[in-house]
Order: structure tokens, then C-alpha cells, then sequence
């Protein structure tokens, strides 16, 4: 039987081989006549063999990137967005760098399924970029237009109206950001403002990844090349929060948008590895073993109460991060306000948020297209998002460990490493490097209130810096 | 280097409003915290809020075992 | 610590503040250079001292409105929507009026979360006003488009796009529509049709708004301006039905469309307010222990054969109002048709009506912008709300006594009131006057008969306005 | 005052109109309810629909009442 | 009281239909004045005869089809779509044409209903065609735009706008068939994969209809007429599976869509008396009884693995059927990852499919327009659609017999019919064929390996015929 | 008659690549089944996946039957 099909594959594969090998590479409407009512068996045939040279075996040897990057494409609005040379680096031909981003995407997906890194983000991203990088499948092309009349001849790829419909609008990032409000408790941050302003501290991770970005430009010259937009792209990986990260990029720095979500994801499901030797480093022995005072209760009003507070001071000082804070208070809101809402809060925090996740997690994946992934930039973004994560730590920690000096009440500096965001792991991270110095001592809830004050920091930061740089 | 000029500005001036921000913020929570406890009959606290879906689950789960308490216990009294 | 924290913050405002003090409001692209690439750190600077030009407690002092209201704007297919001079009441500056609206607002989220006021509804449209009213967050800009070619250079806001996806189509209402057709049962209607009168009766209220809001405008001259638009859309308030006054007015008078929700919405958490006094006034007490004769069982046969009748009596006699019944229709057929279908009737009125409930709810919030709220026609559309339900209530009772007169089964006048639609609200108060004068005599099924055929008529009665109207 | 009147047109045209429709519909299920109830074969009844997600939640709650009363009844009979 | 009604009834009616009567339809803009403010009654009056000449009694009297159809609309982008002659089968005026269709849905819907006909899909296109089919409701109309600012004048019916979201698009069948990715075992495939040969020789009834469609065309002259396209669309029918029919036509005949979808979903509810008859007949009851090897245990690495490597092998070969199997796989692929992704499989097997499942069946009844579903097209794609499911079944039988000809491990022949996809149906059948020979011989399990590979194989399919025909 | 060869050339292209294709999945499946084993530990097999929503049901559906059942039998045992 397995001869049977051997063999039977083997023959068809010679012939279709074959077909190909003596076919040119169609020429798109040399030969096609006016209407297919005319056309004859051949060109049929020239077009089966045509298949033959559309394959991915062969698209993976073409030498250039898809056309509508290169000569530009006509949007049906009629406006023209330009083409531009598509360089793989080290020369590579453009197939051969999708083959290498196939393999990557699905060392992305090893690591979000095997290994779980983040699963729920990296899993959608990791498909989406195998997706994006299967020659002449076409699933990120725009539609194309006819010049003259206007009209779409043919419909654009699925994962390109996701892009366009939720990504370049922003509207995923804010869709994702009212499910994590719907999500979030507030109660420790409310319980124990002055953690907010470790908060405040391990947003240095972003500034510090912005300037060494900048460094790392002025220092390679041509080999890595990122201007201010792309430097405040890559230091929002030091937020520690992937729909904040992807907001911003997808505004200031689009084309590093694949680069930058995978560094921010993979980061996160790493923060229990890169965390804990800073933590330890800069918290010696005798301050991990703080014990903190417990928490008061929290009313309900205080809780309803919070988020617009939150919200109304961030119009008052920063209107430009009040699409990210406001979505994210207003989950928080209908969360907090409880059974009469129940509905709109368990819609944001399911099905909403669901939908959202895998419709962003392609669209995001959509643009790990290899001459934005394989080049030298990919490395600086993967070596400053660490530079980002562990100066965010760092400083939490010392900002603990200053607040200690001025408080009354004891600050077990190791909460401060929560300040990155990276909700709920950091604050584990932080429980449990601290259990590690006194197993009765747990932190778990003091770090809530610095891990959830870093997503409304991050987010501010986001705010200032899309208006700084844009 | 006028670029790193700028990075330098950028880092000094975000740090300053992200802390700026969350500093009011913990100034005008630590107000509030003395303000709203004053009005928190207008919003009762209900039961702990949980999750419907989860909810469901760990009750269905939770509900073999009590049944399995409950009945053991019942038997036992019963004896 | 606590001083530290103050001191701190207040060095910073100082120096914050200092710098927007000399700062020139930036002039758009004067000083800007080609890239930032060339940029040098004093522009930078001077963009961090724009922040400070550019915080919400300075945009509420702001007099002018948003330059895209102001000068009109680009849509990306290259049609040009027309600025126009934009006045707050009492010539009050722009960023006074929106402080008003973001106090107005915070009273609309007291209204939903504290007084219970359809919550679903005002909690979202109140959060959407709030947000809409922060100055320069942006939320609700279109995208900006370069005039030569064409691109979007800038994404507008959240609420911009959920509008123009969702409200400007019409598509929101019509997607609640068949969630609630999904959970409205008709069997109370199918067992005594004549009920449906009441439910014709209880729109005179509509009409009466209609015709009063062309009164109003005649008689305050030039305080108060209602064209025959603006009155259909302030007429359907007295439909007390959200989604279908959110259709007509977003048709006819979308400048009205965050008044009138808002309006709409709040009477009909104030039926139990409302309706009694009237209903006690025009029903006497003998009439009101009427004891109704129990409703007859309904088959699926007939349950399911309804809503396919509605639709198409509505296609023969009034196809404008088709799309409204249609989807209420489709929903209650899914509903009745049972397992079969459950996944889509249990959709209808979980996920879908739930996330479309959020994004209308913003949506119509986007449109309590200061210089269409705070105005005199906005007290007119709230007194004119008033009175649409007072005279639907009223219709409906007199309605129901004249019926009483001709029929052989007798009908409790009450349940006339139920006709004005919001459901279910308007059947319990039925029920519960019912009971304060008879004790054992429970009207709530025989009062759900005319509160859903409310919901048809008022639906009707749309499609009526529209084409008349439009 | 033109407008006035167009507003008492709409008023006469759209209460007739909503009240012919409902009228019409009253007719044509008057008529149903006779014709239709020979039909109901095609489609039985049948037991009441519940919605899925408030079934569980609410069987659920109940579970806990019934298990209580039956463990109850079970002892209470046992003894 | 009932007397009162009717004769209420009567007088109104004929009132209204006096009033219609010698009332000229209205020119649109030819008496309408520059602003309502100005208007006067007597227009209101004209405006209210002009809706009892625009009722659905009316409209199904009117000869000529939709005026956006004949003479053509703008887009919003300013591109012109083309009108063109709209003719009904044998000169009937449109509006019969419209009525007759509105009896055809109403059967559609019995079937749905009543029969159990696929009723999650038929239910919604049968409702989306009665609305597309009752006249001046508007609900398929596209938005009216003003030829000189470009600016939508009145939006389009929410029919249209569904459609062109999701099906002008291709992304509701993608959407689809990721939930079906979510919800499919390809275990019994993995465990004995020969059986995808049975999936693939189950392909022959598209191509046997497609050629058929070319045939009838020929033999039919100018009564039936069908290019290439339309032939590999009602080819498809045959691959048995919704979502990949809709797929590709939309891409290659979209005027035949309504016909199509409604054969194809018809046809695989009828599966259980269409496929027997065919079985028994191609195999013989000796092998009707053959027992097979039970299916060895499939672990879940090679179930996560799967997913992957059809979408590699698809990729490497088949570029253009990359949307739908990726899609496929991608639902697959977060199935068999399990619990850390179960919100994103559980989502895209519930609230995401059934969201898009009600929106695609009404788009797809929104194509059941009288021109387009009332002519001998139609009887020939229902006819050649019963050709494919039968060579289909056929070609799947015989290829069973052959494979028991050369393989150790016997195949029960049965179980190749379940190769035409039409997933779980077929599989049952060839079930319950096979326990009529053998009540002992369970082939369920056995029969999902050809089942799901046809899923595999129909897509596989249309992304081929979408490449050799667009 | 053109367009019926063209027909022709379809059917023949087509059958070839959807089998060339399956016979390779075919092909490629069998030796996966020799090499993925291997790796088997990398994803340790689960207890079977059951959809959340469905289990529910199901599971509070069997509750009132273990009740029943349990109650049942901790009766008889009692007595
Ligand atoms: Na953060
Ligand atoms: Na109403
Ligand atoms: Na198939």
C-alpha cells in the first residue's frame, strides 16, 4: 500500500516538477485574453503549470520581496502608498529569509506552547507570523484596485483587514486594555497608595532602553539605524505590558511592531528568570526580610471611586494617555461597580478580550515579515527590551529601598521589582524571592499594589511619549 | 550626538511626569482615603464579587465534594 | 514621607508650570523640521513644555473648540466635511462648557451606579461622555489625512471609529434589536392580541413630543430651534425603547443624539416614578380590580409562526420600518425555534448584545460633547421626554377604559400604561398599581401583551418618522 | 406656524398608521389562532426553554438548597 | 369589540389606499423644497400618500428592479459601480419576482425549522433573504453618497454592510472555519492517516459538477450560461463544507452565492438519503462488513504537530489554499494545545463562531435577490449540486475498494463515502450503512479519518480552482 | 467546446494535486508517527479536554443524579 502511494506521489510530483521546470513565470496579463468564455485548454494548462511555479518550495528561492511592497500599492480611497527596496540582510533572496522567519515563528510557538511563554499572546503571534511568511499565500496583501475605476478586482488577505480594522486604528490595544480593567483589582494600590511610586520607578526601564537605543544607533552607525520614534517604541518594551506596547508601536514605529511584541511577550513569561538576581543584588538580606503591614480593607465606594479619580487626573495632567488609562479605568469601573453591571464586565473580561486577543496576536504576527525581522535592529530591540527590564527592576528596588529610609511604616524593598507591570507574575516573583528570605512572609498582596500602579504608570508613559515623538 | 541630547531630555522629562503623576496620585488617594469612607453607605459592600463562569465551575467542583461531606456527615449523624 | 512626596510633586508642578508659562502654544509643522533625525534636544524641549501648554487643567480654559469642529476635516476618500463656528452656551469658553459636561457626566455615572438607572446603558454613555470631554485626549477625532496623498498620517480616536462603524450605519441598534427579540417572549401577546391597541395607544406620546417640540421651537423664537428632524427624533423618547431611538436619531438629528439617549434612557429608569400618579389620576379605582381573564396556553406552532406574521405585515404595509422588525423578529424567532438554533439565540443575548451594549453605550457618550448638550434645547428635549411619556402612559390607560367599554372579556385599564414599551419595567408598574388596589389580582402577564407590542409599535412608528421625516 | 401643521399631519398620519398596523396584526392573529393550533404537530411543544448560562448559575444555587433539604429529608427519614 | 377594529381597520385603509390611489410616485427632489424649515403641509400630506405608494403591496406590483442596481451607485471612494438590466426569469416584474422569493425563503425556514435542515446557517439565510426581498426596505441598499462632496448621504441597509464587512472580504468563512479548527478531532485521521486518500478521491464530485457546469452550458445555449468561474463555484458545492463554498464564491461568482450556499447547506443536511442508496450500490455487502483494526491511541504531541505540518505541506505546495487551511489549523492547533489557550479555542468554537455564523448567514441571504435566484441557473445548480454529492460518494466508496485491494489492513469500503467532508453527518451515515450490515461493527470513529480529511481536502481544493479560475 | 477541454484540464490538474497532496500528508503522517513519539514527553498527555461550558452543564445535570443516587444510597446504608 505505502508503495501504492509512494510511488503514485512520486509520479505525479516528477510530472508537476517537470511542468514547472520549463514554464516562465507567468507575466501577469500578457497572455490572459479579454474574458475566460474565450480562453482555450492551454492557457488553462499554462496556468496549472503556472501552480507549479507558485509553489512555497520555489517561493522560498525567490529572489525579491512581494510585489506590493516593492512597486507600491493603490488604495480604493485612491491614494497610493509608495513601494520601497526590500533588502534582507546579508543580501539573502527575500524566500530564503521567510524560510528562516518560518523556522523562528515556530520556535515562537515551542516556546509558547512547550514552554509557555505567555501562550495566550505569543501563540496567535507566532501563527500569524508563520502565516505572513508563506510565499504567495497572500494572507497580509492589501486588495488590490483596479487604477481606473476604483474598484477592488480582488479582496486583500484576512490577516491585512485585521491589521488595518484593529491595529493601525489602535482599537484592539483598547479593546484588550477595558478586559484588563475588568480584571484588575485595584484594592492593594488603594489600600497602600504610596506603592505607586514604585511604580513610578521601574518606568527608568523604558527611558533608560529609549537612550540606550539612541546609544546603540549613534554607536553602529549604518548597521543599526533607530531614530526617536523607534527608540520610544523600544523602551515601552520596559512597560512590561503588551497592548501598551503594542499601541504605541504601532503609532510611532510600525514596521517594529513584530520585532517589539515578541521581545515584550517573551520578556514577560521570562521576568521569573531575569528578576530575581537583580532583586537579590540590590535588596540585601536583612531588607528582604521586611515584614509588611496588612493591609486595610478596601470599601466598595473607594474601589468605584478609583478609577475615576484615576481618570480625571489624567485628563487633568496628561489628555494624551486618557484612550489607554480611560479604557482601562472603564472595565475597572463596570468591574467594581459590581451585579448591576455584571454583564458588561464579564463581556470584557471573556468574550471581548477573547476575540480581541486572537484577532491582535495575528495581526501583530502579521508583521514579522523578514526584512522588517532579520536584521540587526531585531538584536538591538532583543538586547535592549532585557536592558529595559532589568533597569525597571532595578529601580523599583531601589525605590524601595529610598522609601524605606523616609516611611514610618516598613516598604519590603523586593515589592518594588513588581513596579514593571507584568501582571501577576511579578508580584509572584517578588513573593517569592521574598518567601526564599523568611517563608512566613508573605507578599503576594503588598506587591499587587506596585505591579498594578506599573500598568496605569506604563500607560502614562505611553501617553508622553506617543505626544513627544509622534 | 544632539539625538542622545534628546534621549537624555526625553528620560529626565518622563521620569519626572510619570513620577509627577503617580505622586498626586497617591497624594490625592491618601485624601481620599480620609474623604469617601465618610459616604460609603451610599454603596453598601456587597458579598466578595466573583467570576460567573469560574464561579460555576469551582461551585459544580466544589459541590461533588460538599455533596460527598454532606452526605457522609448526614450517614454519620444518621447512625 | 508624606512631605517628601509633596515636595517632590510640587518642585516638579513648579518647574512644569514655569516652563508652560513662557511656552508659545506650538505652532503646528513651523518649527518642526524635515526629520527628527536632525532634531536637536531643544525642540525637544520645547514639545515637553507643549505637554505642559497641553494638560486638561489648561484645555479647560481653552476658548476655542477642537480645530476639526472649528475648520472641518479630511476623510480619507478625500471628501471634505465642512467646519462650522462652534458656541457653548451663554458665549461661555469651550473648556468651561466641557467641565460642565465632565460634571454632567459624573452625574450620569451617579444616576447608573448609585440610582440603579439602566446601568447597562447610562454607566457606558456617561463613561463615553466623560472621555469625549477631556480636552485634547483626542478621543473622539477623526483621522487626520495628508490633503495631497491621502493617507491617514494620524488615527482618530476610539470613539470616532466606534461611531462612525457602529451608529453611523445603523448597525448597533439593529444588532440589539435581536437581542432583544431574543429574550422577549410574545406568548402574552399571542394570547389576548387585542392587547396589541394598547401597546398602538401608549405611542400617542410620540406625537404629542413631536408636535410640542414644533411648539417650543415656535414660541421661543430663536432660544429654542426644532426642524421637523429634530422633533421626530425627540418624539421617539416617548417610544421608551434606547435602541430604537438610538436608530431614528441617528438618522435624522445626530447632533440630538446624546440628549435624547440620555433622555430616553433616565425616563425609562423612572417609570416607576413617572406612571402611577397618571395612572391613578386617569383610571378609576373600581376599574382598576378589573380581574382579567387568565391568558390561554401558547403553542411553539404559534410562537414561532409570529414573529414570521410581524414581519411580513410590516413588509406589505411599511418597509421602512422592516430593518427594525426584522432583526427583533430574527432574534425572537431563533429564541422560539429552541435547541435547534440555541447557539444563535443564546449569542443574541449574551455575547453580541452585551459587546454591542459597550461599544453603543461609548459611542452615544462621544456625542455629550458641551456645544450640543449644553444648550436650551437640551432642557427642552428633557421636558419634551417628559412628556411623551406622560401622554403615552396616559393614552394607554384611556385606550384601555374605552376598550373596556366594547369588549366582552374585560381588560384592567392599568395594563394600557405598559404600552409605552420599556420592557419590563412598564408591565411590573402595572402590576404593582394593580396590586395596591387589589391585593391578589397580579396583572404583570396580561400587562407584558401591550409592552412588547410597544416595543413593535414604537419600532413602527420609526420607520414611519424616518420616511417622512428624512 | 406652517410647521405646525406639518407637525399635526404627522400626528394624524402616524397614529392612524401604528394604530392600522397593530389593528391589522390583531386581525391576523385573531385569524391565526384559529388556523394555526391544527398545525401544531408539525412543531410540539416542548418542555419551557431555559437559557443555558442562567440555568447553570441558577441550578447550581439550587443544588446547594436541594442537596440541604434532600440530606435533610434523607436524615430526617433515616432516623 | 371585534367589529370596532375592523371597521377602524377598514375606514383607515381606505382612506390610505384612496390617498394612493392618485398619488403620482414621487420624483425624488423635484417638488422637495431647499430646507424642511420652509415646508409646508400640503408636502407632509404628499409625503404620507408617497408611503402608501411605497408599501410592500405596492412593491411587489412594481415591474422594475432597484434604481442602485439599473442605474448604477457611487462608493463613498468616488469609484462608480456599474448598474445593468435586471431581469427576471420569463419577463415577470420584479416584484412578483421579489414575492415569489419571499415563498421560497419562507420554505427555507420550513426546512430549517421544521425539517432540521443544517438550521444554524439556513435559519439566518432564509431570514436574510425574506428581508432582502421585501421591497423598499432598504436592508441590502448600499449607502447613498452625494456625487459632489463625496459625503454618505444616507447609510446603506445593515444586509450590505454585513456583507461587505465580512463576505466581500472572505473573512467570515475564515472565522468560521477557525472554529471549526477549534472544534475538530483529527485524532482518527492521525491515527490511521491512509485514509486521507479517501478524502481526496471524495473530491471528484467538484470537479465532475464543475465539468458538468461546463457541459450544461454548452448544451443549454443561452438558457443556462456558466464561464469557468461559475463552474468551479457550483463545483465546490460537492467539497460539502459551508464555509470553504462561500469562501471561494464570493471570490469567483458572487451572484451565484444565495443559489450556492443554500445548495450546499440543503445537500448536507439531505446527506442521510442521498449518500445510502449510493453505497449499497458501489459496495457489496461482503465488504459493507469488513471490520477494521481498531484506531491505536494518539498522543498529544502529534496532535499538536499536526496542525502544523499540513500547514507547512500546504504552504510548500499549495500557497493559495493557505487562508482557509491556515485558519483551520490555527482553531486546530489551539484545540490540542489544551488548557493554557482554552479561552482562546473556547471563544473561536463559541461566542466568535456564532457571532459570525449569524452575521455570514444573513449576508449570504441578502444574495437571494429574485434576478439572481430566479432562472434556470439556479435548477442547474441544484441539479449538478446532487451531482457532485453523489460522484463525491461515489468516488470515496470505490476508492475504498481499491485501497482494501492493496493494503494488509482492511478498510471497510463505507467509510469513503464519509470522505466528502459535510462533518459529522457523513461519517453517521456510513456508521449506520455499515451496522445494517453488521450491528456489531462500529465504523464511527474509523469514518472521522476520511471525514475531516475531506475538510482538508475541499479546502485544499478551493484554493486551487481560486488560482487556475479568478 | 473549448471551455469543456479547459473543464477537462481542471478536473485532471485538480484530482492530481488534492491526491498529490494527500498522499504526501499521508506519506508525511506515517513518518511522523515513527519520529513524534519520541518527543512525547516534551508534552505530557493530558486527562481528556472537555469543552468548560459543556462540562458544566453536564456536570450539574449528573449532580442531581448523584444526589439523587448518593442520597439514595446513604439512605439505605443508614437504615
Ligand atoms: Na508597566
Ligand atoms: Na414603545
Ligand atoms: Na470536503
Amino acid at each position: 500500500m505505502k508503495h501504492t502511494i509512494l510511488s503514485c506521489a512520486a509520479a505525479l510530483a516528477l510530472t508537476f516538477s517537470a511542468a514547472a521546470a520549463n514554464t516562465p513565470v507567468p507575466v501577469e496579463g500578457a497572455e490572459a485574453p479579454a474574458t475566460t468564455q474565450k480562453a482555450d485548454w492551454k492557457e488553462t494548462l499554462t496556468k496549472v503549470r503556472g501552480l507549479a511555479a507558485t509553489t512555497g518550495i520555489r517561493g522560498f528561492m525567490e529572489k525579491d520581496g512581494p510585489e506590493y511592497l516593492v512597486k507600491g500599492y493603490l488604495m480604493p480611497t485612491g491614494a497610493r502608498v509608495e513601494g520601497h527596496p526590500v533588502k534582507v540582510i546579508g543580501g539573502l533572496p527575500y524566500g530564503v529569509g521567510q524560510a528562516l522567519m518560518v523556522v523562528i515563528c515556530l520556535g515562537l510557538l515551542y516556546l509558547a506552547i512547550v514552554k509557555g511563554f505567555e501562550p495566550l499572546l505569543l501563540l496567535p503571534i507566532g501563527f500569524g507570523g508563520l502565516l505572513a511568511n508563506m510565499p504567495y499565500s497572500g494572507v497580509t496583501n492589501p486588495p488590490v484596485v483596479d487604477a481606473v475605476t476604483k474598484l477592488v478586482t480582488e479582496p486583500g488577505g484576512f490577516l491585512y483587514y485585521f491589521f488595518e480594522f484593529g491595529v493601525a486604528t489602535g482599537l484592539f490595544p483598547i479593546m484588550i486594555f477595558m478586559g484588563v480593567g475588568a480584571m484588575t483589582d485595584f484594592g492593594p494600590l488603594i489600600a497602600n497608595p504610596r506603592t505607586a511610586l514604585l511604580g513610578a520607578a521601574a518606568q527608568f526601564g523604558i527611558f533608560i532602553a529609549l537612550f540606550g537605543a539612541l546609544c546603540l544607533s549613534e554607536a553602529t552607525g549604518d548597521l543599526i539605524k533607530f531614530g526617536l520614534k523607534e527608540a520610544a517604541s523600544i523602551g515601552i518594551i520596559g512597560g512590561a505590558d503588551g497592548p501598551t506596547a503594542i499601541w504605541l508601536t504601532s503609532k510611532l514605529a510600525p514596521h517594529l511592531l513584530g520585532a517589539i511584541a515578541v521581545a515584550a511577550y517573551s520578556y514577560m513569561a521570562l521576568v521569573p528568570i531575569i528578576q530575581p538576581p537583580i532583586m537579590k543584588l540590590l535588596v540585601p538580606e536583612r531588607e528582604r526580610k521586611i515584614v509588611m503591614k496588612q493591609l486595610r480593607p478596601v470599601s466598595k465606594m473607594e474601589k468605584v471611586c478609583f478609577p475615576l479619580t484615576v481618570l480625571l487626573l489624567c485628563s487633568l495632567l496628561l489628555p494624551s494617555a486618557v484612550p489607554l488609562v480611560g479604557a482601562l479605568m472603564l472595565g475597572n469601573l463596570c468591574r467594581e461597580v459590581g451585579p448591576n453591571v455584571a454583564r458588561l464586565s464579564d463581556t470584557m473580561s471573556n468574550a471581548l478580550i477573547n476575540i480581541v486577543t486572537i484577532l491582535l496576536g495575528l495581526s501583530v504576527g502579521s508583521k514579522l515579515a523578514c526584512e522588517k525581522f532579520l536584521n540587526a535592529e531585531t538584536l538591538g530591540i532583543l538586547a535592549l527590551g532585557l536592558v529595559a527590564f532589568a533597569f525597571g527592576t532595578a529601580a523599583g528596588c531601589v525605590m524601595g529601598r529610598v522609601m524605606n529610609k523616609f516611611c514610618k511604616d516598613p516598604i519590603n524593598p523586593l515589592i518594588g521589582s513588581a513596579g514593571v507591570s507584568a501582571v501577576p507574575m511579578a508580584a509572584r516573583v517578588s513573593n517569592k524571592v521574598g518567601l526564599e528570605s523568611d517563608p512566613t512572609n508573605f507578599l503576594l498582596m503588598h506587591a499587587m499594589g506596585p505591579n498594578v500602579s506599573g500598568v496605569i504608570g506604563s500607560a502614562v508613559v505611553a501617553g508622553v511619549l506617543y505626544t513627544l515623538c509622534k | 550626538m544632539a539625538i542622545l541630547m534628546q534621549g537624555l531630555v526625553l528620560l529626565v522629562a518622563g521620569m519626572g511626569i510619570v513620577f509627577l503623576f503617580l505622586a498626586l496620585l497617591v497624594y490625592v488617594m491618601n485624601g481620599a482615603s480620609r474623604v469617601i469612607p465618610r459616604f460609603n453607605h451610599i454603596l453598601p459592600d456587597e458579598e466578595p464579587k466573583k467570576k460567573p463562569r469560574a464561579v460555576t465551575k469551582t461551585v459544580v467542583h466544589d459541590d461533588g465534594a460538599l455533596v460527598a461531606v454532606a452526605i457522609a456527615a448526614a450517614v454519620a449523624r444518621a447512625r
